[in-house]
């Protein structure tokens, strides 16, 4: 044992760890730990994000060529929908939320579980059988349908295996809503004595406003493609014009939901972020009021802006501009936010660990994501913009370059507190940097190529447009150099990793004050929160001094 | 914006509405870089400058500034309100119809763009348009949603199942240049395009007058099978082509759905271009539509030329001339897309 | 530093407290709010549907009359008291859970399941009905009635046409089980008094803007198709969710007759409540919408 | 922390009768309103009225049966709350139904 845990373990346990309380089969598929629920999901997510990589990974090797030679037309559909489904509702949507959410959710508020533990294990099951249903469509031979479903192609004229995976999104959506319910209802009763709303450390602000888009938006893109599964069945339904239906019905209905998600996709990541920058400069976080309520403002105004997918899609032009204005309104917390995490670095003590890396580039990435939103939600630019590369490059600035980057820091940050293991370092900050330099290689020419008029979901494009797309597809393979890395050195350090400290960076938060991996039950003893968010004194139990002696602390 | 052709990997400018695009583009680059300077300065001289000094510090707690948040809330509250009236007046222009303009029909199908002018010319995948001259498309589409989408001119719009959608532009400068169709529509969405060719005034009404290209039947049947009428789209000849191979067809002999079998002759292969349901090979669908009423008597006698010529050996007998061409009707596709739904 | 430690608090073990929680309180205070995050997700799953229903009602407001209109308002209003005086049963139950009266309870559930049950077999006889007239909105589901039998529920005043065909050696009303509409005479009615707005025109005539165009009695059925879409998928998700009900009150049932609830203890009771009354609130929306509306304009015309 | 049992005293079986006749009466005003020809007083009156007397019922419903007149602020914000997002979700829709006019897009 290191001289920092008997420090700054004040409520943790010697006895044993979360992960050694049973080993057989059903001790993990029974369990109702949050712990090793997020554990599983954690295995899952990760294969749902590498079968998206490959996917990906075809996407940028046939548009290495001009014409569509490496996949046909057809192929390239399935492509690049299942890719998008893939990462969007089987690796993003779950990501932060069901893995670092229910890891370290009750951990942070001082609870021993989530409210409903049972119900976060269902919502894990539904997760499995809704990815099942959908690989299974994909076995069979996949859907070309755009992970939109735009009708009438999705409900009469597609003939792939629309049903099967608009069933395996509709079972999915459960698991979402069960999630976010979880949250909501931890946050309200769980929360330790002394641990105040105002004492919350930002994650789980962030996730309290995800939590409120899952409950309200999920709902709608259920029963929207349950509506398309039956309009497929029985050839009757209210979105194919031939039989009296009106397709932009559709996309109002899809877009309420989906546009929210947007934020499912980011809120959290924006909650790491909150973390590791004020964490790892070891700094009170800058604006910590207006960096929760932006968080809810965000959740809520986000509900008010979907029209902004469908400029041309023959709504009308007063909507047009309603839900261009509020798109510019919905911008504005953001800006909040990001202004704050500058502030928050003013006078710091700003280290430079692999986790910091990620948040750095979360910060440069979004930054270029958000902005390029703006241009999507001016309408005059956007009936230029829409469907070309510039919406591909903005969405993975935000998606990838946001929450994927976020995830992974968050990823690294809590796992020494996961696994009780310390990854290398080294290896660590390199990947993180071909990360920030392959995305940007591999999609900052696809805002040019936009701009030139490059449609998206093409599998053939005009030769004069080639060079921008080798950039990109060269771009995308050091990105993916990048992101098997830390599969790599994360499983290593499983076996191989030192030990890791209970709290290796000396944090305030409750989550460094159990051990590493925390007991079962999170707290022996019940914690008492005395102390606001993110202060680092040594009068909240941190003893900085005898931490300092040691240096076995950080790996 | 007025010259932008030095700028790399720039489109070109080619209507009127391109030039406020541009300029609302560049506002919004200028905004972002101007945004994003506090924000990576501060990133890299904090990070650079209050790098930790000491393990373990514990800095001076500052808790936020009311002033600052205000400032930091209003500004970008007031930028972006400029975006977006930038934006909606730009808007407006796009999409508020002119009164004199020129009218085009353009059906949109799986995938293909068919376009007929006024005085009853047709043509597919292709536009030709005069410079300096407002035009307004009335757009339909028989199956699924389409867009049209030309990027020289910075100008789109979707193609609704079930009603007309409308757009219009005014071209400033002849040439040619893409058009695509920009909403995903299935199978063959990325070949589904072509050119629209900007012409002087001149050009454009000899174009309608005639066609004066000078080329053979056989370029003209290629030009046509390959791009215009994208036969090439079933055609091509790879293995998962959805039509009949073509090279070797003509003077073979072809079973027919149904048990029979017929000699390729020129009959024939008219036949099966103006229709096609009639004769149904073996082995396929009967998916290939109807070119009647597309194809001129000219176009149809340069097609059946080019695919005899996929068969090296066949004799260069002139097509025969048999005479069906029905009268020019609106596309068949404006019929069965009258407005059902819409408003 | 751990000044507050597990001994400091009073630990016995409530009934049915769970171990994640520290007291009974908190417990219910969690059950409580996740059940209602529960019922807004609820009503926003059926909130998709009222959209599409508001939308389609909005554009085509005669063909929804029409199809309103031949709904039976007698059954619909007979399953609305119903299902409130279920709900009645439903809350009084819970009301005897907090006295701890145990055989009040387990009557009063057998009362609500038994309401419940009415009300589903009355939606078995509408849908039945509705199958016999050939209104289920999809080819080939509909009846097949040979044409010798006269059809039932002649006196409908706004009866579908039936076209005889004759085929095989039976002779069939409906030989392909197609969605039968071929009345239009709501519409004519409301073209000569000039009720119809430009987006019905459109979406009723051929030509919709031609002086003198004739209504195309296939455009105004496949509108009306589209009211029975909604009908079914809506009043079916429904009966789902009381089905769901059932099933919940048949366990809520035996529990409450092994005694586990007491004045103490009655969460499930509540909860089930809630969800029972939610059900309930959705009809007292379907009924009007679905039943009602467009009815006044049958009458006055 | 919660409450819940002082709810014995708020109702009883007197008043939950007493609800009960206010929805059947609902029931049966909603039903004969629908007969009336409101629509030409001004277009819409019908459905305004339908709706106004399925609100009143869902509210007492939700009050006395749901026990949400007792119960805490969330529970009051979840309830008002969902509604509040469903007319998001009717308005926003709509506003692009009402507003489509000739000879800009559609007809
Ligand atoms: C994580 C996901 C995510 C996030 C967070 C966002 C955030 C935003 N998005 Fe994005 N978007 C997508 C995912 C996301 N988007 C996806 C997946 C699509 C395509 C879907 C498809 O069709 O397949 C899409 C498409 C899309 C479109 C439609 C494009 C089209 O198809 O035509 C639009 C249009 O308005 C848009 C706008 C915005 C805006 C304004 C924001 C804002 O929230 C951004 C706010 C952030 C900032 C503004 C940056 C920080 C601010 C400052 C540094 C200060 C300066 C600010 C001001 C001056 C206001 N997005
Ligand atoms: C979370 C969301 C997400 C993520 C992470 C990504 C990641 C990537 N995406 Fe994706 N993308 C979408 C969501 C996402 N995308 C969506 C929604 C669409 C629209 C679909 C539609 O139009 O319907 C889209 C469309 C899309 C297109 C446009 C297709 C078209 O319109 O024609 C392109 C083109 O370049 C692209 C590229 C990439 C690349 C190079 C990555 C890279 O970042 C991926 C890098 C990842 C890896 C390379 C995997 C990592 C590898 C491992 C973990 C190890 C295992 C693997 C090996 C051993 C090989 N994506
Ligand atoms: C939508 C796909 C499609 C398009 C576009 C199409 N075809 Fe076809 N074509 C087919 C299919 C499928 C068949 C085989 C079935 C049949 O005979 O109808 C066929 C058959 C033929 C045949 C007879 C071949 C034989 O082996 O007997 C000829 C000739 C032909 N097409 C010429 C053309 C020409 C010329 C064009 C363009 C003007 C064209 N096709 C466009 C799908 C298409
Ligand atoms: Cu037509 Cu894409
Ligand atoms: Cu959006």
């Amino acid at each position: 044992m290191q001289a920092s845990d008997a420090i700054s373990t004040g409520y943790g346990s010697a006895k044993g760890n979360y992960l050694t309380n049973g080993s057989t089969l059903a001790s993990w598929l029974l369990t109702k730990d949050h712990k090793r629920i997020a554990i599983m999901y954690l295995v899952t997510v990760s294969m749902f994000f590498m079968m998206g990589g490959l996917y990906a990974a075809a996407i940028r090797l046939e548009l290495l060529t001009p014409a569509s030679d490496l996949l046909e037309t057809g192929t390239y559909n399935r492509v690049f929908t299942q890719h998008g489904i893939l990462m969007i509702f089987f690796f993003l949507i779950p990501s932060i939320p069901a893995i670092l959410g229910n890891f370290m959710l009750p951990l942070m508020i001082g609870a021993k579980d989530l409210a409903m533990p049972r119900i976060n294990l269902l919502s894990l099951y539904i997760y499995w059988a809704g990815g099942l249903l959908t690989l299974y469509a994909l076995m069979q031979g996949g859907v070309d349908t755009g992970w939109t479903f735009y009708t009438p192609y999705s409900t009469t004229f597609s003939n792939s295996y629309v049903m099967a995976v608009g069933l395996g999104i509709f079972i999915n959506g459960f698991s979402s809503i069960l999630t976010g319910l979880n949250f909501i209802v931890t946050i309200h009763t769980m929360r330790a004595p002394g641990m105040t709303w105002f004492r919350l450390p930002l994650f789980v602000w962030a996730h309290y406003a995800t939590s409120l888009v899952m409950i309200l938006g999920t709902p709608v893109i259920a029963i929207t493609v349950l509506l398309v599964a039956i309009e497929r069945t029985v050839k009757v339904g209210i979105f194919d014009p031939a039989i009296g239906g009106d397709p932009i019905l559709f996309q109002h209905l899809f877009w309420f939901y989906s546009h929210p998600a947007v934020y499912i996709m980011i809120l959290p990541g924006m909650g790491v972020v909150s973390e590791l920058i004020s964490n790892f400069s070891r700094k009170k976080i800058f604006g910590y009021e207006f960096i929760a309520f932006s968080s809810i403002a965000i959740a809520v105004f986000g509900f008010l802006v979907w029209g902004h997918h469908m400029f041309v899609s023959g709504q009308s032009v007063y909507a047009g501009l309603v839900f261009s204005f509020l798109t510019m309104v919905v911008a504005v917390p953001s800006a909040i936010k990001m202004f704050n995490w500058t502030a928050t670095l003013y006078k710091g003590s700003i280290t430079f660990d692999t986790p910091m890396l990620y948040a750095f580039g979360f910060m440069g990435l979004f930054l270029i994501g958000g902005l390029t939103g703006l241009f999507l939600g001016s309408v005059g630019l956007t009936v230029h913009l829409t469907d070309t590369y510039f919406v591909v490059a903005h969405f993975h600035y935000v998606m990838v370059g946001g929450q994927v980057i976020a995830y992974l820091g968050g990823i690294h940050y809590w796992w020494p507190k996961m696994t009780g293991r310390m990854y290398s370092e080294f290896w660590g900050k390199i990947s993180a940097m071909l990360v920030f330099v392959g995305f940007n290689l591999t999609f900052f020419p696809q805002f040019i190529l936009g701009y030139q008029g490059m449609p998206r979901r093409y599998a053939a494009y005009p030769e004069e447009l080639q060079v921008l797309n080798i950039f990109s597809t060269a771009g995308a393979s050091v990105l993916g150099v990048g992101l098997v890395m830390p599969v790599v050195y994360l499983t290593h350090s499983l076996v191989f990793g030192a030990k890791a400290a209970d709290n290796p960076w000396m944090l305030p938060g409750l989550e460094w004050r159990t051990s590493s991996p925390p007991p079962t039950e999170n707290f022996d003893v019940m914690p008492v929160v005395t102390w606001e968010a993110y202060e680092f004194g040594e009068e909240n139990g941190l003893d900085l001094e005898a931490a300092r002696r040691s240096d076995v602390v950080t790996a | 914006m007025q010259n932008t052709s030095w700028v790399p990997f720039f489109p070109e400018q080619a209507s009127t509405v391109a030039g406020m695009v541009d300029a609302l583009y560049f506002y919004l680059i200028l905004v972002s870089v101007a945004f994003s300077i506090p924000v990576v300065v501060g990133i890299f001289v904090f990070a650079i400058k209050y790098r930790a000094k000491e393990k373990f510090a514990t800095p001076e707690e500052i808790h936020g500034s009311m002033v600052l948040e205000s400032v930091w809330s209003f500004i970008p509250f007031v930028v972006s309100m400029t975006i977006f009236v930038g934006g909606a007046l730009v808007y407006f222009y796009q999409y508020t119809m002119p009164e004199n303009a020129m009218e085009i029909y353009v059906v949109g199908k799986q995938w293909m763009w068919k376009a007929q002018h006024g005085t009853g010319q047709r043509e597919i995948n292709e536009l030709h348009i005069p410079v300096n001259t407002p035009i307004k498309l009335t757009m339909a589409t028989e199956d699924v949603l389409h867009d049209f989408d030309i990027p020289a001119f910075r100008t789109k719009a979707d193609v609704v199942p079930g009603r007309y959608t409308y757009l219009w532009f005014n071209a400033t400068k002849p040439g040619k240049y893409h058009l695509y169709c920009a909403e995903y529509c299935g199978l063959n969405h990325s070949g589904m395009g072509g050119w629209v060719y900007v012409m002087e005034r001149r050009d454009f009404d000899n174009w309608l007058a005639g066609n004066a290209s000078g080329q053979t039947p056989v370029e003209i049947g290629k030009d046509l099978f390959e791009a215009k009428l994208s036969c090439a789209s079933c055609h091509a000849g790879g293995p998962q082509q959805r039509g009949a191979k073509l090279e070797g067809l003509y003077g073979s002999t072809v079973k027919l759905v149904g048990g029979g079998t017929v000699t390729a002759d020129d009959d024939y292969i008219r036949n099966s271009i103006i229709n096609p349901a009639g004769q149904v090979v073996e082995g396929y669908q009967p998916i290939m539509p109807s070119f009647k009423g597309q194809v001129t008597e000219e176009q149809l006698t340069a097609l059946v030329a080019y695919v005899k010529s996929l068969t090296p050996n066949a004799a260069s007998a002139p097509a025969a001339p048999a005479a069906s061409g029905g009268p020019a009707q609106m596309p068949a596709a404006n019929a069965a897309a009258a407005p059902k739904g819409g408003k | 530093m751990s000044a507050h430690s597990a001994t400091d608090k009073f630990v016995y073990h409530e009934p049915g407290l769970q171990h994640q929680f520290e007291d009974m309180g908190q417990q219910e205070e969690s059950v409580t709010i996740g059940m209602w995050m529960f019922l807004v997700q609820e009503i926003l799953f059926f909130g998709g549907l009222f959209t599409a229903y508001l939308v389609f009602r909005y554009r085509y407001p005669m063909a929804f009359a029409a199809g309103s209109n031949h709904l039976d308002a007698f059954w619909g209003g007979l399953n609305t008291l119903v299902l409130i005086v279920s709900s009645l049963t439903m809350a009084l139950t819970v009301y005897f859970a907090q006295k701890g009266n145990r055989s009040m309870q387990v009557i009063l559930i057998l009362l609500t399941m038994f309401f419940g049950s009415v009300f589903l077999g009355v939606k078995a006889v509408e849908y039945t009905d509705k199958y016999n007239h050939g209104l289920i909105p999809v080819t080939g589901w509909n009846k097949k009635t040979p044409a010798a039998e006269p059809g039932a529920h002649s006196a409908h005043s706004a009866k579908p046409c039936y076209e005889v065909e004759h085929g095989g050696e039976h002779t069939y009303v409906n030989p392909h089980g197609d969605f039968l509409w071929t009345d239009c005479s709501l519409v004519k009615t409301a073209m000569d008094g000039n009720f119809l707005t430009s987006a019905e025109k459109a979406g009723y005539f051929d030509q919709a803007f031609a002086p003198g165009a004739e209504i195309s009695a296939d455009k105004f059925r496949d509108k009306v198709r589209i009211f029975f879409f909604l009908y079914f998928v809506m009043t079916g998700l429904h009966a789902l969710h009381m089905i769901v009900g059932l099933g919940l009150m048949t366990w809520l049932l035996w529990t409450a007759f092994k005694g586990y609830y007491s004045a103490e203890y009655y969460m499930p009771v509540e909860m089930s409540g809630l969800y029972w009354h939610f059900v309930d609130i959705v009809w007292i929306f379907l009924f009007p919408l679905l039943y009602l509306l467009g009815r006044h304009f049958l009458h006055t015309h | 922390m919660s409450d819940n049992h002082e709810q014995h005293d708020h109702m009883n079986i007197p008043k939950y009768v007493g609800v009960f006749l206010v929805l059947v009466v609902g029931t049966i005003l909603t039903y004969y309103a629908a007969l009336v020809d409101m629509d030409s007083i001004f277009p819409g009156a019908n459905t305004l009225v339908a709706l106004l007397i399925a609100f009143t019922k869902m509210a007492v419903v939700m009050l006395f049966f749901m026990h949400v007149y007792w119960s805490k602020r969330l529970i009051w914000l979840s309830a008002i709350g969902s509604f509040f997002w469903l007319a998001i979700m009717f308005a926003f829709t709509l506003q692009d139904y009402l507003t489509r006019s000739e000879g800009v897009f559609g007809r």
